[in-house]
């Protein structure tokens, strides 16, 4: 077990930390570990490599310096932006418009201002988990203070409009949020040329290290702050900054968006022939997600007859690490609110499986895999009371 | 997440598949949840001589399939209706909270079954002694 | 410059992470980093640590495991434990008693509360810091929904009469929070036996690595969530855990609270070679913070005629890093709020020097600031017209 | 934080001291802002002939002291009623914005002593053209 190959295809959970990121942030826990708001020497550099960090992502993104927060990851970015605008235009109107595929750090997020008497549309969207332009603007009224869509999907892969929800949203003067989480190095970022307003990232999605991510803020936005304290990042998120963490992000940032087609042409080839090979090895299976505007490296497919977490359970001991939009394997008693919104039956949701490949995969992994599926996927077939009934009736 | 026990039974599940003319079919779950097992039971002079299964569902719902399978063989009638779901996880030294329901479906499974048996008796069914116990459990999907 | 000898003495500021902690959490970043959410065998190493370093949170502070959260700092944790017990309990009240020395990451969240429709009462401290146990009381009203005085004061070090401030709060069914970011490592701490009902910590505090942190919540206590999104810790803070902060904190605390007593009799020999020298060697000083109740390592002195960020500049040039409440080193335009609460006169407070020693500190260290010291605080004092005045007047 | 030509004016200030029999002082700023300058000039023939200060305050108040005392040495009068708080700023190579109020205390220094020498000459004190300029900088006081 120890000595066992281990093929790690489930990058829109976690990625590892890259070498060259590493070692940027080595420095920066027991040496230059000054706190950047002291003022002595050691302390001043602390200062530096946040601003320089800070510029690495705002190149990234096509913003400003100034406009980029550092925090704690996606989720307090996705809380910090759709409460910081809401809470600080209460007295414009009390409508957020989001979608239902969003990821839980909005929804769940959506769902708490709702009991605070904010008023949230969700939007649907069609059975490839793309948002309609359209439909936006039919949602939008005089009280609509928000607008949220992801780039990305996590769970499907699906890549959204942004620019022209973007520019819906700028021609009615609503602040436009983008949670970009799964989309830094995948798709090329320009905030100006997109109209985004705000936009959340995740150090540990792009080889970057966990509990470290930053919000982008256009200039003059009215957002109240969710962390206060200290004047930390000009006073609007107080706390200690996260110094080798933010060197780390700003690495990370830097060398996923140094070559993004490159990148893409390489996991996209990847994946077209880890999917083909399972539709061709494997009967019965859908596709989730759109078929091509998808995140490079995502596969989304459902195996009618089982369940998920068995499936993953297998794929584990063969050293493969993957995940479901099965309740079944979160504890959760719902399986995946994205599969539901593509209209995906509830039987068929529990049956997917999401690979997501990496910088590290190889042809040799995607052949490792092809080689094993198919095999597991029989085996629970033959063991499911489902696919008796289809192959008896 | 598992114990070793689980996973000794999702990965060699016990009496996996059907038995030819049983005794007795126990069908629970619902495919909407996640979760669905049919039990077969071969029933001779009131001792559950083969018990087999088909499941669709997670790591601790073949797991329990496979224990519970395992544990009536064997057993007399009251003996079988008498298997907890609670004995099914202690079996499997334990599933964790949110997967209690699967052993619950287990339980369900052998009482259907047991019950089908009865009926094709032409025998009144037995009646649940704690009906609901399952609506309890954490992690039931509630359909 | 480069091979200048650094004296770091500013451990209230931050510290340096641990060797053995920096080791502890090496493997995390990129061999097992897993999302401890997946469900696949590194992915439950990476739970299995989590929960481990839970374990060892909980131990140091007499709870149970399950009743700690982890958080991306200090700060987080104020204004969770802040917000949530508010948020959670308005129906009950709106009243919230905390005292005028708080870190900011305390008051600035209270401040916001008052805009947000919450009462606030901000008890006052004596000359060296304290709070009183009679004002608390007193203060408490039948809307009162939460107490939160910080366990030890960061600036002047004075540490305050928790269990018998907690008991009064647990007499009056008032949820008793209490920021210990600055006690943790040198105060015993037992959350049972003191009443306390919410606990912030902060990791880098007690040579952890910086923005990790965390919450105890006692089991029980209604909290809104702060963070919305998965159902990380226990579906109450959501976001990715930072797993390699997290095994960080773990080891930190752990190695913090192992022996004390032993520390803090080092430390203090240290603090008062130290403490005694600057008032043998310079006259016209004020020992800000408690005679005996401060923290070990804590000097807080102000040094009339001189203002403090010349003064923290120069003991740069000699390599000293140290920290002053003065507000011309911090860009605020108030001098520290926690002199001005001790009744200092605004003008002293400028000439403040904290000096905060830790676990690397050595005689050779407090000798070669007692010998360029007197020198520098005589040279600023030449230049100041203040001096000149009294000298000449 | 400071640039090198503000570290260099701090660690090494030029001008400290008082002038004996000064033509004009100035005294600016107040000790609960944490900045006090005491800027002396003497003047002969309406050339600033020598200048010198007492600070208490933060290394750039201590820095544009230094500074503004160079800068007007030599200047005749009007030349140095004109020195302006961004020329001593961008004399030290620039200061951060929280602390260019310490080059308006120093233009303040400077126009105080002058109008001290020019009471005592028996004119009119000029009238500052812009009096109000140093409201507007960021980390003003306000006392
Ligand atoms: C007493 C106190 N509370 C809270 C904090 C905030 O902690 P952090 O900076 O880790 O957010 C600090 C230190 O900065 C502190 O000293
Ligand atoms: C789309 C999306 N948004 C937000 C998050 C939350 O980010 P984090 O876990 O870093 O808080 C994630 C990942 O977990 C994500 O995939």
């Amino acid at each position: 077990m120890a000595d066992k190959r281990i093929i790690y295809m489930d990058h829109s959970a976690t990625t590892c930390v890259r070498k060259e990121v590493l070692e940027a942030m080595a420095p920066y826990h027991a040496e230059r570990f000054g706190n950047p708001s002291s003022i002595y020497s050691i302390a001043r550099e602390s200062k530096k490599a946040v601003e320089a960090a800070r510029g690495q992502v705002a190149k990234a993104l096509g913003a400003d310096p100034d406009e980029i927060y550092f925090t704690s990851g996606g989720s307090e970015s996705d809380n910090w932006a759709i409460k910081g605008v809401a809470l600080a235009n209460r007295q414009k109107g009390n409508h957020i418009i989001t979608t239902k595929i969003e990821h839980h750090a909005v929804l769940h997020t959506c769902q708490y201002l709702e009991k605070e008497g904010f008023r949230v549309t969700y939007l649907p969207v069609d059975r490839y988990g793309l948002v309609s332009p359209a439909d936006l603007e039919k949602a939008i009224t005089d009280t609509t203070i928000l607008i949220s869509v992801m780039y990305a999907n996590n769970e499907i892969g699906t890549i959204e409009p942004i620019a022209e929800l973007g520019a819906i949203a700028k021609k009615h003067k609503v602040p436009f949020h983008t949670d970009a989480v799964q989309a830094i190095g995948n798709i090329p970022i320009d905030v100006k040329a997109q109209d985004i307003d705000l936009l959340s990232l995740s150090a540990h999605k792009f080889y970057g290290p966990k509990g470290v991510g930053a919000l982008y803020i256009r200039k003059g936005l009215k957002v109240h702050n969710l962390i206060h304290g200290g004047g930390q990042e000009r006073r609007r998120r107080a706390g200690t900054e996260n110094l080798a963490g933010i060197v780390g992000l700003g690495k990370a940032i830097e060398l996923a968006t140094a070559d993004i087609e490159g990148h893409n042409q390489t996991i996209r080839a990847l994946r077209d022939r880890l999917l083909k090979g399972i539709q061709a090895r494997i009967s019965d299976t859908h596709l989730n997600g759109h078929p091509e505007k998808r995140l490079p490296g995502n596969i989304n497919i459902s195996f009618e007859f089982i369940e998920g977490e068995s499936l993953l359970l297998w794929l584990d001991d063969e050293g493969i690490c993957a995940s479901t939009g099965s309740a079944c394997s979160s504890g959760s008693l719902e399986p995946s609110h994205v599969l539901m919104a593509t209209g995906l039956p509830v039987e068929i949701s529990h049956g997917s499986l999401r690979l997501t490949l990496g910088d590290a995969n190889t042809v040799a992994d995607v052949d490792f895999v092809l080689g094993v599926l198919p095999g597991i996927v029989a085996k629970l077939r033959e063991m499911s009371p489902l696919y008796k009934g289809k192959k008896g009736g | 997440m598992y114990s070793d026990k689980v996973m000794d039974h999702f990965k060699n599940p016990r009496n996996v598949g059907e038995i030819e003319n049983p005794s007795g079919v126990g069908e629970v779950g619902n495919p909407v949840c996640g979760d669905i097992m049919n039990i077969y039971l071969k029933i001779e002079n009131n001792i559950v001589t083969d018990a087999k299964f088909r499941t669709f569902g997670c790591g601790a719902a073949i797991a329990s399939s496979s224990m519970a399978t395992e544990l009536v063989k064997g057993k007399t009638l009251e003996e079988a209706w008498d298997l907890s779901n609670k004995a099914v996880a202690e079996a499997l030294d334990g599933l964790p909270p949110v997967k209690m329901h699967c052993s619950v479906l287990a339980e369900e499974g052998i009482h259907k079954a047991i019950n089908d048996y009865r009926k094709k008796q032409g025998l009144e069914p037995w009646v649940e002694k704690n009906p609901h116990a399952h609506e309890h459990v954490e992690g039931t999907c509630g359909l």
